[in-house]
């Protein structure tokens, strides 16, 4: 089987200006930030951003002018209140959202993933989200004669980014046992192209073990990179809860544009390798708290 | 510990989110099942208060993602792990949570809040002005919500800020449907189920039978009629004459929030002035 | 939680004369044998079968006069051969065949699940088998403008019956780390009712344990039975492989009507417990080969 | 192993089965991914005899189930576990397999074998007669045959009894599209790949670019154009003067089939006269 192994460096090069970027996130769990620290660092522009639910990564690819357009169904940090770079972003123009519930997410990328012009739902039937999506979204007729549905257009995002527990040099990738959101479910079988962050890269015969913990084949990765902590301040269960002491800098900081970019400065553009990074957030005693998840 | 909680007297001392969760364990019984997203303190101190009491059997998917769980406590966040501690079931959200809810026949309830209400219990969590591409707030916008509107299920809104702004006459962004414009208008697109119940921080209301106008049906102790309607942006259609005031929880079920469900108070949190 | 425990006679007064019954099952494997055995042994009439691909269970129901109706992809046990009985009931006009193919039984399966009217699929399209099903399927245009699709009409089976490992006895549903065919995938979240053997019934705490191993929550479950090797002849791994003997045996004897009457007699009908079944099977020479499936 | 089963030498002894391995085998190259389903044995024993020799990165998803297995030989079902033995992934079929199928990008190639196939193509594994609800022979089913013959696959069909019965000019039931009527007119469904080959115990068959009408390719050794003609239903189209012999397997690939992926012989199985 083909090698996979990449730098973060080299894995965001298949990221190119203006594309559909999808990203794993919801609220303050589970995003692949380095990999958004990257498309940061490379200082990618126009990409349109694919999320369930985003969370910090979203507010800070929308401070650093990366995205210019969002197709999902919420951004909010949850606990952590409103992503107000984000908000800033969208009240003045700079972003424009394309505002879609969860089952037609689903719907979108499903149908993506199948090859198929549409997936229908019944939800969001009656919202406004409808009009505000015609190119996209349309009432069909059932033509077993019940009532409508809601044809969703497949979405095929140029790239997805991931984060994952474990995966082999061939991109095979794991996830330990835990609740399974719809992002990593869906997102990575409609995208053309599969990035995926893991927390440590094994040997093959150690992915056997476990088979029914492969959640995506290798031919469907494009690169893997072995990021501990990688998806640091989110949380990434079993192996660590969200940073909330991280998080409450954040929104201290981010809603002021001075000490936004002293913010990004230090803990996006700055830490050259991983281990810097986490040096910045606080090295080890945050590390040790994190991993102690339950007690949040 | 379930077996005297309705026989206890009334709260000497209770706080208005105390109120709102009793309430809203009314309205979960044996053999429902109910889930929760995120930011849902409210809805989840009311699901443990409902099966430490008079529901043992309400069936909860915790987070959307874990079913039947034993948390402690109600933890920092209603979406992570910790609250879906020890669970019988891991929910894949893509294949299975959504199969659960949009199947007819399972989780029919759904509690949740909305930064905006109209008469008609049409919900705004997307953006407050009138220009949706250039708002004048935008909000986080609305997740499953426009799913739980439109899918036959019923929906128990809670409001801790009952307020002109967030009880308006008709929705900046219409979010998740209601009743849409009153009267048969949801049957018309075939759409069953719709709003229920409104517990805020001042009154509980429902929605009329055949207008679907929001409809007072009780005002909290401590509050009245007029400050209702006062903080209200439309006209409520009111009960028989007197309005009851809600019954207060019981002193079993306020030890209960305070002591086991939620003794770190994270079900204040949403509230704008903590109670 | 609601106790869930029945006997197999009690769990299958829930299926009806006439019901679409979903059956799991797929050539040689996974079959809930116990629970077909006792659909026979109640005389149940005019059942319309729903199955991917069915095997022996299909036979026998065929054999037995069961079944008037079958909605599947296909019948065969695989290395031993069609299914005679079946095959004879079908050629002589006795069951009546509305094939559909693979992704078009879990495109209605699955609209069935959603509460859907339908769902869309490409596969399928050119062959015979949308002009053999208009009333479940219709070719239907693409509303964004590309090619139509198959709208596949929602299909919901009155009562499933499945097999698995492990229930506790609010009928949470367990499966050990296996290839997961689509039936139990989907069929038993299409049913209005479902009933499940196990091979054991364990205490709750045991499945809290490996949650992610959970395929189906209690309040998704009608009944379960504990039926050790529930699913002999046919396979139910990683615990047992199938029975070539006994798959022999019956392909041996259902060319013939008296032997097809003898056999179905010995091992359905006489049989009062699933041990009886078992030893009239071989008893533990068998149980013990077929434990040491590798070696198929 | 894989490095000099080019060079080597035709095998002096060699039957029908290996020979078709031995051609199959040539269509899955590196990079390639692909799949079987039941009775596949002839299809499995060319996927492994590839991994062994050209194509050791040709990615094999075993009984749809289990991603690159470890089987240590053909087993008796090419469905059941000890197919999918030591797999990297388990696949959740309903979730996933068909997902990967119908992506356009992955698993282009698949191997099946058909009760009848016609002069364009076209398969049937479901019914022998003409009335589809009272036939001569009920066959097992299309099982997912339908669906790789419209979603863009590329088929390469075996046929191990090669006779005027399964090679027909039109199937009686038309249980999976090939190209129809031929010509364009899978290109006005909208539907991409097709049948690309046909290996039968006599001959290797192709079609036409233009036509769709089926080629004769090549004829095995010990066979000839006549008896070919004379097995099969309808007028084969003829390839350039003189048709070509199928290559025979080299000493090497048929040692591979022998000694380690098929020691048993399953391969022989749907051989009407084991070989």
């Amino acid at each position: 089987m083909m090698e996979k192994i990449k730098s973060l460096a080299e894995a965001i090069t298949l990221v190119k200006d203006g594309d559909v970027v999808a990203l794993q996130n919801m609220a303050t769990q589970a995003a692949p930030m380095a990999l958004v620290r990257e498309l940061i660092r490379q200082d990618k522009r126009q990409l349109g951003l694919v999320v369930l639910v985003g969370g910090m990564a979203v507010d800070w690819l929308a401070a650093t002018g990366v995205i210019n357009r969002l197709i999902g169904a919420a951004v909010s940090m949850e606990q952590f209140g409103l992503c107000q770079q984000y908000r800033k972003a969208v009240e003045h123009g700079r972003i424009r959202v394309e505002e879609i519930s969860e089952t037609i997410l689903n719907a979108r990328l499903g149908a993506g993933a199948r090859n198929l012009p549409f997936l229908p739902t019944r939800g969001g039937i009656g919202s406004d989200l409808i009009a505000l999506n015609p190119d996209n979204l349309k009432m069909l007729d059932d033509p077993f004669g019940g009532f409508p549905v809601l044809a969703c257009r497949a979405l095929v995002p140029d790239v997805a980014l991931i984060h994952a527990h474990r995966a082999d040099r061939f991109g095979n990738i794991q996830y330990e046992p835990t609740v399974l959101w719809p992002d990593i479910g869906i997102m990575p079988k409609a995208a053309k192209k599969v990035i995926v962050s893991v927390e440590e890269i094994v040997d093959s015969d150690m992915l056997r073990r476990h088979p029914d913990r492969t959640i995506l084949p290798g031919f469907m990765v494009d690169a893997i990179i072995e990021v501990p902590y990688g998806a640091h301040p989110t949380s990434f269960p079993p192996n660590y809860g969200y940073d909330s002491r991280f998080h409450r800098a954040w929104t201290k900081v981010s809603r002021d544009q001075e000490a936004t970019t002293a913010f990004i400065e230090r803990h996006v553009l700055v830490p050259g390798t991983q281990q810097e990074y986490l040096d910045a957030a606080g090295g080890k005693p945050v590390l040790e708290k994190v991993s102690r998840w339950e007690e949040n | 510990m379930g077996s005297d909680w309705r026989n206890s007297p009334d709260a000497a001392d209770y706080s208005v989110d105390e109120l709102m969760v009793s309430v809203l364990a009314d309205q979960f019984h044996n053999g429902d099942q109910t889930t929760n997203g995120m930011a849902s303190f409210i809805p989840v101190a009311a699901f443990m208060l409902a099966r430490l009491t008079h529901a043992p059997d309400l069936i909860w998917l915790a987070s959307s993602g874990g079913l039947d769980p034993r948390p402690d406590r109600i933890p920092a966040s209603t979406l992570e792990a910790p609250l879906w501690r020890d669970s019988i079931m891991y929910i894949d959200q893509y294949t299975d949570f959504w199969n659960f809810v949009l199947n007819g026949r399972w989780i029919k309830k759904f509690c949740v809040g909305a930064a905006q209400l109209d008469q008609y219990g049409n919900a705004n969590n997307s953006v407050i002005g009138t220009d949706y591409h250039a708002p004048r707030v935008r909000l986080p916008g609305t997740a499953g919500l426009a799913d739980m509107g439109s899918i036959g299920k019923k929906l128990y809104f809670w409001n801790p800020n009952h307020s002109v702004r967030s009880m308006v006459e008709k929705v900046d962004f219409r979010s998740a449907a209601g009743y849409l414009d009153g009267g048969d208008a949801r049957q018309r697109l075939g759409l069953e189920g719709g709003p229920q119940l409104v517990v805020s921080n001042l009154a509980v209301m429902d929605f009329h039978p055949v207008s679907k106008k929001m409809r007072l049906k009780s005002v909290h102790p401590g509050t009245s009629l007029e400050e209702v309607q006062a903080k209200t942006g439309f006209d409520l259609l009111l009960p028989e004459d007197p309005v009851p005031n809600t019954k207060a929880p019981t002193q079993v079920q306020v030890d209960l929030i305070r002591q086991s469900i939620d003794p770190d108070g994270m079900r204040k949190r949403e509230f704008r002035h903590h109670t």
